[in-house]
């Protein structure tokens, strides 16, 4: 892991996923004020002594939005997520095991599901569930899991010709202590670094979903909400736009920069 | 390139689109609410409602109506639109050219310049252009559409800018350059996150190849760098770098919806967020198959250029 | 019941002022054919491209109800009457017409030698077939809702068409203006319904040339229309913008001549742009607060009245309408209407509001869903607004947001909290018989008042006007006392049109737009 | 008929001109962790028509050495001192553009690894011809023709057509022969050879060994020959020189390096040299000794998938992995199992292993199983293998004494209290530190992790031992310890042992009876003193020609 802290984007990905962190654990805690009261007098304005990052068309103070956002909007991205990658590894491990026509069967399923794109995919699911914050962050999963389990199964599949396991194997170990003990541990590394860097996809599509109406829903300070709901104040104020978007190319940053760090310290050979 | 690999390869598109067919099918049949309330809108009466409903069929069991869509589709026949009452093929056909006439221009875009940024990257590794480029590239992967395509809208278009048409469509063969001045910003912001994620992908690969053993033995011939680079590196990181771009057109499908909403590109992604929320089920059918054909179908052609490119990639 | 009367009388002085308002704007308006300003002489020719951020799904006059495509049958369709910028109803395809003396049947003369687009010529029989469909179930048409009391319509002769009523009615000529009740040919009512639904055949100013309903619809001038000299322009040319920012962005650029319909948030910047000039009009457009009264907690009238008095109406009017609209009281009818009362002031005041749900019997508040669609936005907004002020109040509001459909599907009409938004009618008759009375067609309250539908049809019926003020005057007090609906405020209508574009109007009913009086004065 | 190549009067070739000098030369790499000094005043000289010969384990600084030579150093190398001078010019002072005028001219290099050091995409004959053309200025047509002249002087038979394959369409041996074919191109006055039959087969090894010869007779060229094989050395460079850890530990005439070697590394290397006579191998069972296992008719099919992927891919073609291979192994026997890759040596072992589908019936200890799925647990216990890859075959998530634990409470052979103290019985017995039990795999070296893994294997105190080419990836030193290991744990426990390797001089120390494989087919079994009889298949024969016997010692040279 050493070569992992001279990485200059993982260290950049860190710092922001620090911020990032920080701001969904104590977000509410630290914000200046309730981030659904009205100030009315002031307005639209931009950043202030009393609002750090100015306020919304209604007067709402954007710092505490966006602290209090950050839980629905990354918590939407990393469970997203961390759903699609343990439903993901669970048919991905199965098929690689498995092997023979299930694996056929699964892999042919999956196929299907890929040939959507990812978007159009969560947006019929979305349709179908209703929109909301929880039935988006299904959707997203959803979307995910073929692309997860794709990856997942060809770890696995790497993993099992390996000779550590063919020595299990040869030894009569249960099939359970091979695949628990041997092949999942190294599988796993693959599967959590790709996982990083999908979170951001996830906080992508996330935002994206607030802003057609189909993912969070008003009163809710989803960020690509607020961004959506902010557009057409943007001439007056610029920055009820460019703080929520900013905040999400953040997210989005960051989780990407820590992914590909973790990428090239799993995979020396892959490095700068 | 056998004839045996072409036939299997369509034969799997072919079966892919039958299951993504009746999975959107499934999806569309449980849809909350149905179109005939949204085609009479908040002034429909109940015995309205039912009515209309009967009149589309929404009320037969879900298995009927897709043999039926099914068999017609066969016929080329993709039923009537429930909300704009027009042949759905009419509608979608003239989406379809507008919306591949945006993706076609992003595209193009994206391989003229991403292509060579990750080239140039990889070549100065390290270097101030490297980083630049890598700055690039992840900042643009992590903005979304409608992050760029709100920032393009009020720094280079409408009032405040003024040089380009703020959204709008002019079709190609109506005037040329009014279409490439309104598909400059769609197609720049549809670009962007294209751009930023080949360049990376480009540069990698151009790494790897340039660290590679052939390359050091050329260098070793006492062949120029120039000769080198054009002769040797080049070919070898076109095939990955068409691999990539096959992959990343999922992408491009996925963010024509988003673009041609904020720039009222007459687009089959506009079309479709119009038919989901009407619950317009044929349109949405049959604009979710299209683009998993295309997506599927721009994949193989992808394979085809890789085997041209590649003699050891042989079917 | 005393007690809240007097506090009705007790604001005379508003009532004055309130009067003024609505003089001063009827004034302005000019009635519809005269232009603008009279003494510049039209100039012909020129196409007018309008900008609209709302789909033309269909241009079936029968069940229409998008936004854009009012101005499209406006300009594509002719109906008997027509509602003037005066709120009365005009001479349209009917020349004149006339009631018996109890206002149960009505004969309409039509103007001589008047063609449909294709050449047909029109008669009494195609305003006949017309009204037929207009009632038949099956349709699903808009205006059968305005028309229940129509028994029969029958041709006379070639060119008069007499309506015979279940029940006196004097405003017939108003009902048969609406924007929906459009003349269409027999045979086009016969035809397929595709046809209906895109190949339009009116006897309008205008006739249609190119629609496609994702990007624009194209129409031309139509050269035989039954008024001489109009309409001025070549073509007319409806541009659809979904995107509300890239909508206003192309109108500002000089790309579009005419902005349908402008968002409050931008009427500023489009009034101070350069070479443009946007246009307010006062109207009886509303969101309004449902409250079922079958249900709790809102069958207590103390509930509704402390609901009420915890909203800052003129904060909603500033922040959602930024200052573009007034204060409502509850009052269905806004000043544009006849016979509109003065409704008394309703004070912010969250404290008395506290107290009378304590009263009511929820001393520690009331816990509750506030469902609105997302469809217009501006009901969100409210709603939001409604949960932030009304809870000093005790009232801790959940605001439920959802797609247009899933609310008209599950909440619309059964749901007991939830956001509605209604645009305004032409009488207070169409007002009350669309919401309020118990057979109302949209009736969504509950509120089940008998004493209030006897007077709505008492008053339907009586031809004479200061006993017919005097009704609605006791329909409206009924109203104040019950309070059916919480109605913060009427929203004004909102246009912009670019300099060089003559005569552009827009009509508190936000359904008639005159544009065959629309020129266009480019050097 | 071969038109002569080099352009050199053939009496200036012994004038003992020096072509390459290598004076006082140090270079260090920068690494994270401080500067690594990979090369210590390296000081060599080759004359004209000589070839020098320098021998070195992998990190030995040999290749750093080439790549010196070549002007070809990565950015993080730092030149210490010296100078490297090429007919008295010294290469140092170069410009870059210069530099390119030498490289390929008069200065190039034969790889390692024919088969990467080829353009995959660009046809063979253009990567001939493109020297031709930057360096000798011959048009394109005429360098293809050129081109095609140079391969069919290196033995290839049908150049023309090879000229238009691109690298996928030609063997390792045919590659290499286009490699050395454009070194030859320009008659450069130096060429660097770079381990170049390492990564070959053993009898195309030899081939193209026979063709450097040839070669260097014909243009007298000068020659580096860079070697880990001291043995290969030996026998074809006039002088050699022995490289260790960046110094040059000796500098000898080639006859004088085995017969009286100067330093103690080149001692202990030349001792590790696996040379057939020096039998180390435990004493044989006696020829009446009873049969611990047998094969009968054994063979595996590759390619048979599952029925769907046979619909979508019909004509795949099913390739054997062995065909109708019996065989015996005698009780505490050594059986040496030799052949080349793709052989179906490994095939044997996983079958034996019960990792492989097979047909055909093996007999364990009376007991006969006919397939894979009938391989009870005690054939498991009684039957341990050990691979050749040392990084791969211990789980790098587990710590050793997990690894070595494994066995015992599968088999149950010491109850759990005593686990610990047999783990560090087991450590002791491959000669490994106690507090490595502690230790991941990845803070172990190549040799010490195949030690763990032998251990792994002897813990369920088997019957049979399988090894799979277990040194086949290790440093010729580290080689020869763990072939003693193996053979000393054998006459300790009495295992039986089935050695497979392709190391025809290693495996004739160690085994008592060798089996020969070809292409799937158990072709000749012997007992290994009869190695060398007339009866002995031509294929055999062919091995036995094909493996260089180091020259200069006492036994008979090779035919």
């Amino acid at each position: 892991m050493s070569d992992f802290v001279r990485h200059p984007a993982g260290v950049a990905g860190a710092i922001l996923l620090t911020i990032i962190a920080l701001a969904v654990l104590f977000g509410p805690l630290v914000a200046p004020y309730d981030p659904q009261a009205f100030h009315t007098t002031v307005r639209l304005q931009g950043p202030s002594a009393d609002h750090w990052l100015g306020t919304d068309q209604f007067g709402r103070d954007l710092l505490s939005r966006l602290l209090f956002g950050a839980r629905s909007t990354i918590a939407f991205g990393v469970g997203a997520t961390m759903i699609s990658v343990i439903a993901g590894s669970l048919i991905g491990v199965t098929a690689g095991v498995v092997g023979g026509w299930i694996d056929s069967v699964i892999m042919r399923g999956l196929d299907g599901m890929l040939a959507v794109p990812d978007l159009l995919f969560v947006l019929l699911i979305v349709t179908m569930l209703g929109a909301g914050t929880g039935e988006a962050m299904l959707a997203v999963s959803i979307a995910f899991t073929p692309g997860m389990a794709r990856i997942s199964r060809s770890s696995v599949l790497s993993i099992r010709t390996r000779e550590y396991v063919l020595a299990a194997v040869a030894r009569g170990e249960s099939q359970r202590y091979i695949i628990l003990s041997e092949v999942i541990p190294n599988a796993i590394g693959p599967i959590i670094v790709e996982g990083t860097i999908r979170v951001s996809f996830a906080i992508m599509i996330g935002a994206t979903l607030g802003f057609l109406g189909m993912g969070a829903q008003p009163p809710s300070t989803e960020w690509g909400l607020m961004v959506s709901e902010a557009r057409q104040f943007m001439y007056r104020s610029p920055w009820v736009v460019a703080v929520p978007g900013l905040a999400i190319a953040v997210a989005a940053m960051g989780f990407n920069l820590f992914g590909d760090a973790l990428r090239d310290a799993f995979d020396p050979r892959r490095s700068r | 390139m056998s004839l045996g690999y072409l036939t299997r390869r369509l034969f799997s598109v072919l079966l892919v689109l039958v299951i993504v067919s009746f999975a959107v099918f499934a999806i569309t049949m449980i849809l909350p609410g149905n179109a005939a309330v949204m085609i009479l809108g908040e002034y429909a009466t109940e015995d309205q409602l039912l009515a209309l409903a009967e009149v589309l069929g929404l009320n037969r069991p879900w298995y009927i109506q897709y043999f039926e869509w099914a068999g017609n589709i066969l016929q080329a026949d993709w039923g009537m639109s429930l909300r704009l009452s027009l042949p759905v093929g009419e509608v979608v056909g003239d989406a379809f050219w507008n919306s591949a006439s945006l993706a076609v221009t992003a595209l193009v875009t994206v391989i003229i310049i991403a292509i060579p940024l990750g080239i140039l990257a990889a070549l100065y590794r390290g270097s101030k252009v490297d980083l630049g480029i890598g700055l690039f590239a992840y900042v643009g992967t992590a903005m979304p559409e409608f992050v760029t395509a709100t920032l393009l809208l009020v720094f280079l278009a409408g009032s405040a800018g003024g040089y380009l048409p703020a959204g709008g469509f002019i079709a190609p063969n109506e005037s040329f350059p009014g279409f490439v001045s309104h598909v400059i910003l769609p197609a720049g912001t549809l670009g962007l996150i294209l751009m930023a994620h080949i360049a990376r992908q480009v540069r990698s690969e151009m790494s790897d190849v340039l660290a590679s053993d052939y390359i050091r033995a050329a260098r070793l011939k006492g062949l120029r760098e120039r000769t080198v680079i054009r002769r040797h590196a080049l070919p070898n990181s076109l095939a990955p770098a068409v691999a990539v771009i096959s992959l990343d057109i999922g992408y491009l499908l996925g963010g024509i919806i988003v673009v041609e909403e904020i720039f009222a590109w007459p687009g089959l992604g506009r079309l479709l967020i119009y038919a989901l929320e009407n619950r317009d089920l044929p349109v949405i059918q049959a604009i979710t198959l299209l683009l998993a054909a295309v997506y599927a179908l721009s994949n193989l052609f992808s394979d085809l250029v890789i085997a041209a490119l590649d003699p050891r990639v042989r079917y | 019941m005393i007690k809240s009367l007097k506090q009705f009388t007790k604001t005379r002085s508003e009532m004055v002022r309130g009067m003024a308002v609505a003089v001063g704007l009827a004034a302005v308006l000019a009635l519809p054919g005269t232009g603008f300003a009279q003494n510049e002489t039209p100039k012909v020719g020129g196409v007018l491209k309008i900008a609209h951020s709302t789909r033309i799904a269909t241009m079936n006059v029968l069940n229409l109800s998008g936004p854009a495509e009012y101005p499209a049958i406006d300009m594509l369709y002719s109906g008997l009457t027509r509602i003037g910028m005066d709120n009365h109803p005009h001479p349209d395809l009917a020349e004149s017409w006339s009631a018996n003396s109890d206002a149960t049947v009505f004969d309409f003369k039509l103007r001589p030698n008047v063609t449909f687009h294709d050449g047909t010529p029109l008669t009494s029989d195609d305003v006949v077939a017309t009204f037929e469909a207009i009632q038949d179930p099956a349709r699903g048409a808009s205006a059968r809702s305005v028309l229940t009391m129509v028994e029969k319509v029958e041709a006379i002769d070639n060119l008069t068409v007499r309506f015979t009523l279940t029940v006196s009615y004097a405003d017939l000529p108003v009902a048969v203006a609406h924007a929906n009740a459009r003349i269409i040919s027999a045979k086009a009512l016969a035809g397929p319904k595709e046809n209906l639904e895109n190949k339009p055949n009116g006897t309008g100013p205008f006739k249609l040339e190119s629609y496609d309903s994702s990007r624009m619809t194209r129409l031309v001038r139509n050269d035989n229309y039954f008024i001489e000299g109009v309409p001025y322009l070549d073509a007319v040319e409806l541009h659809l913008f979904p995107d509300l920012t890239a909508q206003s962005a192309n109108y500002l650029s000089g790309n579009m001549d005419v902005l349908l319909a402008v968002e409050q948030a931008d009427y500023d910047r489009i009034d101070k742009a350069p070479g443009s000039n946007a246009l307010r009009v006062a109207s009886g457009r509303f969101v309004n607060v449902v409250m079922r009264f079958d249900q709790k907690p809102f069958d207590d009238v103390r509930v509704r009245k402390a609901l009420a008095m915890s909203i800052d109406r003129q904060t909603l009017v500033d922040v959602i309408l930024e200052g573009l609209g007034r204060p409502a009281r509850d009052n269905i009818l806004s000043p544009e209407y006849a016979y509109v009362i003065d409704s008394p002031e309703i004070p912010y005041d969250t404290a008395a509001a506290k107290q009378l749900l304590a009263d009511a019997g929820y001393p520690d508040g009331i816990k509750i869903d506030l469902v609105a669609s997302n469809r217009p936005a501006i009901r969100g907004q409210v709603a939001i607004a409604i949960k932030q002020m009304a809870l000093p109040a005790g009232f801790d509001i959940n605001v439920k947001s959802m797609p247009h459909d899933t609310y008209l599907a599950n909440y619309w009409r059964k749901g007991n909290f939830y956001m509605a938004y209604w645009g305004m009618r032409s009488t207070p008759d169409g007002a009350f018989t669309l919401l309020l009375t118990s057979d109302a067609s949209y009736e969504d309250t509950a509120w089940n008042n008998k004493e209030f539908d006897a007077i709505v049809a008492k008053a339907r019926s009586t031809p004479d006007d200061s006993e017919r003020a005097q009704l609605y005057a006791e329909a409206q007090k009924l109203i104040l006392r019950d309070t059916p609906y919480i109605i913060p405020f009427f929203q004004d209508v909102l246009t912009a049109s670019r300099d060089g574009v003559k005569g552009w109007v827009v009509h508190p009913l936000n359904r008639v737009y005159y544009i065959e009086s629309v020129w266009l004065d480019r050097n | 008929m071969v038109e002569k190549l080099g352009n050199l009067p053939a009496e200036a070739s012994l004038d003992g001109l020096t072509v390459l000098a290598i004076r006082d030369y140090s270079l260090n790499y920068n690494t994270t962790s401080g500067p690594f000094e990979a090369l210590k005043s390296i000081n060599l000289e080759i004359n004209r028509g000589q070839t020098l010969g320098l021998v070195g384990e992998s990190g030995s600084g040999k290749t750093s050495l080439a790549w010196a030579i070549m002007r070809y150093l990565p950015d993080n190398a730092s030149e210490v001192s010296g100078s490297i001078s090429l007919l008295g010019e010294n290469l140092r002072g170069k410009s870059h553009q210069e530099i390119l005028e030498i490289r390929g001219r008069r200065i190039s290099m034969v790889f390692q690894d024919p088969s990467t050091s080829l353009n995959p995409v660009i046809r063979l004959g253009d990567q001939i011809a493109e020297v031709l053309v930057r360096h000798r200025g011959l048009t394109p047509k005429q360098a293809l023709t050129e081109g095609e002249a140079l391969l069919a002087t290196t033995g290839i038979t049908k150049p023309a057509e090879m000229m238009d394959r691109y690298p996928h369409q030609a063997s390792g041996g045919e590659k290499q022969r286009v490699v050395i074919a454009t070194a030859f191109a320009c008659n450069p006055e130096l060429i660097i050879f770079d381990e170049p039959t390492t990564a070959l087969d053993i009898i195309t090894a030899r081939q193209i060994l026979d063709l450097f010869d040839r070669l260097r007779e014909e243009t007298q060229v000068t020659a580096l020959y860079i070697s880990h094989d001291l043995g290969l050395v030996s026998r074809i460079a006039d002088d050699v020189a022995v490289i260790r850890r960046g110094l040059v530990v000796e500098e000898e005439p080639c006859d004088r390096v085995f017969s009286a070697p100067q330093h103690q590394y080149t001692r202990d290397l030349i001792a590790a040299v696996p040379h057939p006579n020096r039998r180390i191998a435990s004493p044989a069972p006696e020829e009446s000794a009873s049969d611990l296992l047998n094969m009968t008719g054994v063979s595996v099919r590759y390619g048979e998938t599952s029925i769907l992927t046979r619909i979508f891919q019909p004509d795949r073609e099913l390739t054997y992995g062995a065909c109708d291979v019996s065989l015996n192994v005698r009780l505490r026997e050594l059986l040496g199992v030799v052949g080349e890759s793709g052989s179906g040596k490994s095939t044997i072992a996983k079958v034996l292993a019960g990792l492989q589908d097979f047909d055909g019936s093996l007999r364990f200890n009376e007991r006969v199983f006919a397939t894979r799925k009938s391989i009870n647990t005690d054939y498991r216990r009684a039957v341990q293998i050990v691979f050749q890859n040392p990084d791969a075959s211990l789980n790098p998530r587990q710590k050793i004494r997990e690894i070595l634990s494994r066995p015992l409470k599968l088999y149950k052979i010491v109850p759990r209290s005593e686990i610990p103290q047999r783990i560090r019985d087991l450590l002791s017995k491959v000669l490994l530190p106690e507090e490595f039990a502690d230790r991941y795999p990845h803070q172990l070296s190549g040799g010490e992790k195949q030690r763990v893994a032998i251990a792994r294997a002897f813990a369920a105190e088997p019957e049979l031992v399988i090894c799979d080419e277990i040194t086949s990836s290790l440093d010729v030193s580290v080689q020869a310890s763990v072939a003693k290991l193996l053979v000393d744990l054998q006459r300790d426990t009495g295992t039986t042992c089935i050695f497979i390797t392709h190391d025809l001089n290693l495996i004739r120390q160690l085994a008592h009876r060798i089996a020969v494989m070809y292409r799937g087919s158990l072709v000749d079994l012997f007992e290994t003193n009869e190695a060398e009889n007339a009866e002995r298949h031509s294929y055999t024969r062919a091995l036995l020609d094909a493996v260089p016997v180091p020259a200069g010692t006492e036994s008979s040279p090779s035919a």
